[in-house]
């Protein structure tokens, strides 16, 4: 039996849900079959194959990065193949691609998975529910096939073992183009309008950067973490940075994957506008600023010191 | 002509008797800072349509000082109208997003702040002093009526905490309604949201009845208005509309009017309280002040403290300088520019050498603070409400 | 343009204490708020700004008892016309509730299905792409633009990393939608007390005419998850600091 | 058959001349020391700018003068009986302890000289003090000293009567009497206004400030005998910056004042074309609602101020509050939809017109109603000298606000009707 996982790619990149995926699958103790499908893919599957026992290759140029088109391929492969389980991201690709696939096939499927159980033939996943604040076990209906997504961050590929499994190329078996759902292309949000809401990231000051002259050292660390500058309330009294910037019941409610708040002490009005965020990172002098009650870390010193240094770190890290 | 819920605002407010004179706007807390014209937005009411306001975004950053009323020499009620062109706004949903999402935790969480009902009664934790719970079969003469912002900020807080250990002291006869404590309404209904305000009076007016509660002490200037003038208005308008209201009437006073009564009547004096050896000037709540009249009581308060050295701001009283907190001005920011009031505020107060500004309001306490703060008197200034300095004070 | 939006009502979890119940098969609810699912809620101004734009209807469909009612009253005063209300108990399972919508949707006319593209209950961003594959139409998962064309639709889908990706899909088809397409108008309470007139059916399991369906995913147990530390100082120089929150940022995958 | 007239301002002098002059016994009571009314406190009159003294003496001296006019100053009618051609009145006529007759010019100056009373100037709006024994302004009519037996020691506690030491015509024994005139044909009411009070707008700050001052106070400092000798000063200073005011208790329905004072736009424009002439390089702007510029000549006259430049800023003062020195406006600017703020070294309310506060108390001796606001109430719109009281006839600002024209209009027309009346009474 064999644990099929879904590699995801784009533009020629390997996405990093796909070695999450793998690590996912190795801790099932069964032979890791790992999925490359698309065009000109062949790169991607010798990456894919340190970590898999054997690799299946789809080359199809009617793929054409198409979610309708990997569905079918998959479909056709899972039907041939027959794995225990077929393991893929719950990702925006996931999520187009796995209940389609669930419903064609009439296979048992758990999204957003953290944990995955197996005990003895049958599946028992284990799901984080209600806002991250209950855990769920979930049984699967017994079947040949599970169907199964995880959530990112979960499964670190940092445990991956190397396996250097062989890759197979296989006719990717999709008939036609798909008629109905067109893939047209990538497109990068407009840019200009600074919208501090749909970032991931936000790197936040607020009056502990002291002087208009140190923002850009702030905004050099928003950048070189891929994300947005945003500010408490003073910090657009003072002018030092637009109105949409503002985080806080009168300015923006944001919801990022990390809010890094630097010298801002955390009034009760900015909390409010911020505390959505999935990880909150403080900065502050004050070890006793509000903002700690709300943080998972904290760092009690001069942001004018952390700043540059975490630039620098972060830059390392980056390459 | 602006219409809302089938009736014009001709009808409403008799917006054609406008003279157009300023005064409205001269007056006006905002209008420096702002692109509010109220004067303009009476002229709107007669000569706009329900499209062209949404044109007018300023017409969020009114604080509802209610100053305008106050003025307006044909007595017309430029204040109301502002809230009536945003309940034009608020009946079609067009509201910026920070208004709607109070507007929407007033209907589902019962406070503006989006902060679950379940956490309502948390500043209630480690006080250190039982408090009677009027929801919980309690009974006492006076219901503490915290609200959502003194219930849910936590620099706010310490107001509540330190106004029950206050009336603890002094054995006033008092309990809270902890976490089954609703929203007053006052903000929604200044934001516009006449429907959910009527619906809040209808269920709280139940709820007082339900506790047997008749007699209120509000600690917010805003809960003490919409208590003692805006639910006798709406009761009589769902009177009206059938619906059936318990006949309660509320017997509501500000905590200011409360402790001066206390004072008048030999129960709080001088030889309760430690001495108080710091420069204060008092900021006048306008919810308190221009709108009720209310401006002796908390100077009475601070005046009999040993060793104040009570000084008074220039601006004060009828002329007081609005610290833009009310009117749905936490949840939106609006078109202001300049220097805040509050950030004047305190400049004001520095210069009069006061080492705390004493306030009465818990927004006035959130923007003060911030103003405080922005105009650099972070270490040498101190915003307290005077129950905080009772608290410190009393024996 | 005739869109269905299929709309679910949950508890507000965001900020309230979450405990399960002794049978460890529910949380405890008495003491949380039920609102609009919030991705329901932008897919529901998507439809209504269509029909703005477009014309045509917008119909609202839920899953639920009578207390899911207020849920459909909301939609209608934002301008749907029309409501549905299966009368039953939500399912647990998202296959068997993706039956029951097919089973509802199948017989109304539509353009266009729209579903929120999670819920924030049980976040399993599964059911609409389900529907879409039992009703035989394309779909797209995770939408943040809408343009509509003559007889299809460009939908951009958000990606991880700030991407959008762009198909165009033909209609009849299925969306499910990201939060921020648009700006949700705000519901007054006299809108809805004015939507009262408006038609709400509802329907029962029979009516729809879906059998007993065998769960895909059944509950076995609910539980806390061990207690998150707040707030873990990190400490050392700013560069030792630096250094440890870099590695912490890259061990969660944020950066 | 005499007639009565009530009230020595300019409608009442003049209808009391007109009635003389038509050969009717007249009986003038005038409840101050001194006749003329309000209209002595103004110094030149708009739009000619001449000077008021140069009409008001002569007008006051020919009443008093005049043989078949009896002046009863510092009295007040305090009963009416009978009917139109036949009333019956009783005025009591309070003493003023000052003999004229006895009395000499230098020996009133001395009077004055020794008595160690002073109390602020009712005359000069407090502007200066004057003694107990004084002389109500400079030509008052009658002239020479009263004494004030309200601030007078004598009176208070018997400790003081200097000024009789120096003083022939000091009487401190005067009783006061009860005068009572039968015979009275026709009455005229001419009993004129009280000034607005500013501190009932407490957002003016009237009472707050030094530089926030009266229109009437402004008006006293123009007056080259006044309290200033004609210069304006305040706190010690010339001010380089004056805003006037409008409608300060005018067009206000939150005092009770729904109405135009129907002077206060021209006094305005007076009085800044005046600042002007004294200072020359003062900024000086007038905040106003509109312009009420309706006499002949009055507009023209506005005109000459603006090009003055004066600047007239549409919008009402709305708020005033110090700062430093300086008094700051706040107003609107309602053509530039532009709320600003006016730094002045003084700010001059134009305060409005209001009934005076014992109206009431007259009304009920002569049997008159009152409208809303407090002001007599006229026959009909298209009557406003006769009352619903056979009889009794109304004129001057005791009716409604006007100006002086219309007020001297007003008591001659009042005493053709209460001639007409007496006539038809006699055949």
């Amino acid at each position: 039996m064999a644990v099929f996982v879904f590699i995801e790619h784009r533009e020629g990149k390997l996405m990093d849900i796909s070695f999450e995926s793998l690590s996912a699958a190795q801790k099932l103790n069964d032979t890791v079959v790992a999925v490359v499908a698309g065009e000109n893919v062949s790169d991607l599957a010798e990456k894919v194959a340190k970590y898999a026992d054997k690799v299946i290759v789809a080359e199809d140029p009617k793929i054409d990065t198409n979610n309708e088109a990997y569905t079918r391929v998959l479909n056709e492969l899972i039907k041939k193949e027959k794995p225990k389980v077929v393991i893929m991201g719950h990702s925006s690709m996931g999520m187009d691609i796995a209940p389609a696939l669930s419903v064609d096939l009439g296979l048992p499927i758990a999204t957003d998975v953290v944990k995955i159980n197996p005990e003895g033939g049958k599946i028992k996943v284990t799901r984080s529910i209600y806002n991250g604040k209950v855990l769920a076990d979930y049984n699967l209906k017994n079947a040949d096939t599970y169907i199964i997504t995880i959530r990112a961050g979960e499964f670190s590929a940092d445990d991956l073992k190397e396996k250097n499994g062989k890759i197979e190329i296989v006719d990717s078996l999709l008939k036609d183009e798909v008629a109905d759902k067109k893939f047209v292309g990538y497109v990068q949000p407009v840019v200009g309008a600074v919208d501090i809401t749909q970032a991931d990231i936000l790197v936040s000051v607020g009056r502990g950067i002291k002087d208009k002259e140190n923002i850009p050292l702030a905004e050099e660390l928003a950048k070189t973490m891929g994300g947005v500058l945003s500010c408490s309330r003073p910090i657009v009294d003072y002018g030092w940075l637009p109105k949409e910037r503002q985080v806080g019941t009168s300015g923006k409610t944001v919801k990022p994957k990390l809010y890094l708040a630097l010298g801002i002490s955390g009034a009760f009005q900015h909390v409010a506008g911020m505390k959505g965020a999935n990880m909150i990172v403080a900065v502050n002098k004050d070890p006793k600023a509000p903002i700690f009650s709300v943080a998972q870390y904290g760092i009690v010193d001069d942001i004018l010191k952390v700043i540059p240094a975490l630039t620098q770190k972060v830059k390392e890290i980056k390459g | 002509m602006m219409e809302v819920e089938e009736a014009s605002f001709d009808k409403l407010y008799d917006v054609y008797a406008c003279m157009q004179c300023g005064k409205c706007t001269g007056s006006c807390a905002v209008s420096l800072r702002t692109k509010l014209n109220i004067r303009e937005m009476m002229r709107i009411a007669i000569l706009g349509n329900n499209d062209d306001l949404k044109e007018h975004e300023e017409i969020w950053d009114c604080t509802t000082c209610g100053i305008c009323t106050v003025r307006c020499p044909r007595d017309l009620k430029p204040s109301e109208v502002i809230v009536g062109l945003r309940s034009v706004l608020v009946e079609e949903g067009e509201v910026p997003s920070t208004i709607r999402d109070a507007l929407e935790s007033i209907g589902n969480n019962n406070n503006p702040w989006g902060r679950p009902k379940s956490k309502r009664a948390d500043w209630m934790n480690d006080l250190g002093v039982e408090v009677k719970n009027l929801s919980a079969g309690d009974e006492a003469e006076y219901l503490l009526y915290i609200g959502c912002t003194a219930s849910y900020d936590t620099r706010i807080q310490k107001i509540s905490r330190a106004a029950v250990r206050v009336l603890t002291k002094l054995g006033v006869d008092f309990g809270v309604l902890g976490e089954e404590e609703p929203c007053c309404g006052s903000e929604a209904r200044m934001m516009g949201e006449s429907g959910l305000f009527e619906m809040l009076v209808e269920d709280n007016l139940n709820l007082f009845n339900d506790f047997g509660i008749s007699k209120i002490i509000t600690l917010s200037p805003h809960a003490y208005n919409a208590f003692k003038t805006d639910y006798k208005d709406y009761k009589k308008r769902l009177e009206e509309e059938g619906i059936e209201v318990p006949d309660l009437e509320l017997d509501v006073v500000h905590y200011t009017q409360f402790l001066a009564e206390q004072i008048d009547e030999g129960r709080l004096t001088s030889d309760m309280m430690n001495e108080f050896n710091k420069t204060v000037v008092y900021h006048d709540p306008c919810y308190l002040g221009k709108r009720n009249n209310i401006f002796e009581p908390p100077r009475q308060i601070l005046s009999i403290i040993p060793g104040i050295n009570l000084v008074e701001f220039e601006r004060r009283e009828d002329r007081s300088l609005c610290c833009e907190g009310g009117g749905g001005k936490m949840w939106s920011e609006g078109t202001g520019t300049g220097e805040r009031n509050a950030v004047i505020r305190a400049r004001d107060a520095g210069a009069l050498g006061a080492e705390v500004i004493a306030v009465a309001c818990p927004f006035c306490m959130s923007t003060l603070e911030d103003g405080r703060s922005t105009a650099g008197y972070e270490e040498s200034m101190e915003v307290k409400d005077i129950f905080e300095i009772l608290d410190e004070v009393l024996k | 343009m005739d869109v269905i939006v299929c709309v679910r009502k949950v508890p507000d979890t965001a900020e309230a204490d979450v405990m399960v119940e002794k049978s460890g098969k529910d949380i405890e609810k008495s003491r949380l708020t039920f609102t609009i699912n919030e991705w329901d809620n932008y897919a529901v101004e998507e439809a209504i700004q269509m029909k703005e734009k477009y014309g045509g209807t917008v119909t609202v469909v839920t899953v639920g008892q009578k207390d899911v009612e207020d849920v459909l009253r909301r939609s209608l005063a934002m301008g749907a016309d029309k409501a549905i209300r299966v009368d039953m108990e939500d399912p647990d399972d998202a296959y068997t509730l993706a039956n029951i919508l097919c089973a509802v949707i199948k017989n109304q006319k539509y353009d266009l299905v729209l579903f929120g593209a999670q819920s924030g209950d049980f976040n399993r961003g599964v059911t609409g792409a389900m529907v879409a594959r039992m009703l035989g139409i394309p779909h797209a998962t995770m939408v943040n633009g809408i343009e509509v064309l003559d007889g299809s639709i460009k939908a951009s889908r958000e990606l991880e990393g700030g991407l959008n990706e762009i198909y165009e899909i033909k209609l009849p088809a299925l969306l499910t939608i990201q939060t921020g397409i648009n700006e949700p108008r705000y519901v007054s309470i006299s809108g809805i007390r004015k939507a009262r007139q408006k038609p709400l059916e509802v329907l029962t399991p029979s009516d729809v005419g879906v059998g007993s369906i065998e769960p895909m995913i059944v509950l076995d147990k609910m539980y806390m998850p061990p207690p998150g530390k707040l707030a873990e100082f990190i400490a050392g120089s700013p560069e030792e600091a630096a250094a440890k929150l870099a590695s912490i940022l890259k061990g969660k995958g944020v950066l | 058959m005499k007639s009565l007239v009530i009230g020595g301002g300019p409608a009442g002098l003049q209808a009391s001349l007109d009635l003389a002059n038509a050969g009717y016994d007249v009986y003038l009571v005038e409840q101050c020391f001194s006749l003329g009314g309000r209209a002595v406190q103004i110094v030149k009159n708009y739009p000619s700018l001449t000077f008021i003294k140069d009409f008001m003496k002569p007008l006051m001296d020919d009443v008093y003068n005049h043989e078949k006019i009896t002046v009863l100053t510092n009295s007040e009618v305090i009963g009416v009986d009978g009917e139109a051609g036949n009333f019956k009145v009783k005025v009591e006529k309070r003493p003023t302890y000052v003999n004229l007759e006895e009395c000499k010019d230098e020996s009133c100056a001395k009077a004055m000289d020794v008595c160690p009373v002073e109390v602020p100037n009712e005359f000069n709006v407090g502007l200066d003090k004057r003694k107990a024994i004084f002389a109500p302004f400079s030509y008052s009519v009658p002239s020479g000293c009263v004494i004030d037996e309200k601030s007078c020691l004598h009176f208070k506690d018997g400790s003081c009567s200097k000024c009789s030491e120096v003083c022939g015509g000091i009487n401190f024994d005067e009783k006061k009497e009860t005068v009572e005139i039968d015979d009275i044909g026709s009455i005229i009411v001419a009993t004129g206004f009280d000034p607005f009070d500013p501190n009932l707008r407490p957002e003016l700050a009237y009472d707050k400030y030094k530089n926030v001052i009266t229109s009437l106070e402004f008006e006293r400092m123009l007056d080259e005998n006044g309290p200033t000798k004609g210069k304006i000063i305040v706190d010690g200073k010339e001010p380089k910056s004056i805003v006037f005011a409008h409608c300060i208790g005018s067009r206000d329905k939150k005092v009770d004042n729904p109405y135009c004072s129907r002077i206060c736009c021209m006094y305005t424009a007076k009085e800044a074309y005046m600042a002007k002439e004294k200072i020359p390089d003062a900024t000086i702007a007038v905040s106003y609602i509109d312009m009420r510029a309706f006499g002949k000549g009055y507009e023209q006259f506005y005109e000459e101020v603006q090009k003055k430049q004066v600047l007239y800023r549409r919008g009402v003062a709305a708020e005033i509050y110090g700062n430093g020195d300086k008094v700051v406006l706040r107003a609107e600017d309602t053509l530039l939809s532009e709320p600003y703020e006016f730094s002045a070294d003084l700010i001059v309310l134009a305060v409005g017109v209001e009934p005076r506060s014992d109206s009431a108390k007259l009304a009920n001796v002569l049997g008159l109603q009152l409208d809303d606001c407090g002001f007599f109430v006229e026959k009909n719109v298209y009557d406003t000298c006769e009352t619903e009281k056979d009889g009794v006839f109304i004129a001057g600002c005791c009716q409604g606000p006007k100006d002086i024209p219309d007020s001297l209009m007003q008591g001659s027309a009042a005493a053709a009707k209460a001639i007409g009346l007496m006539q038809r009474c006699n055949t």
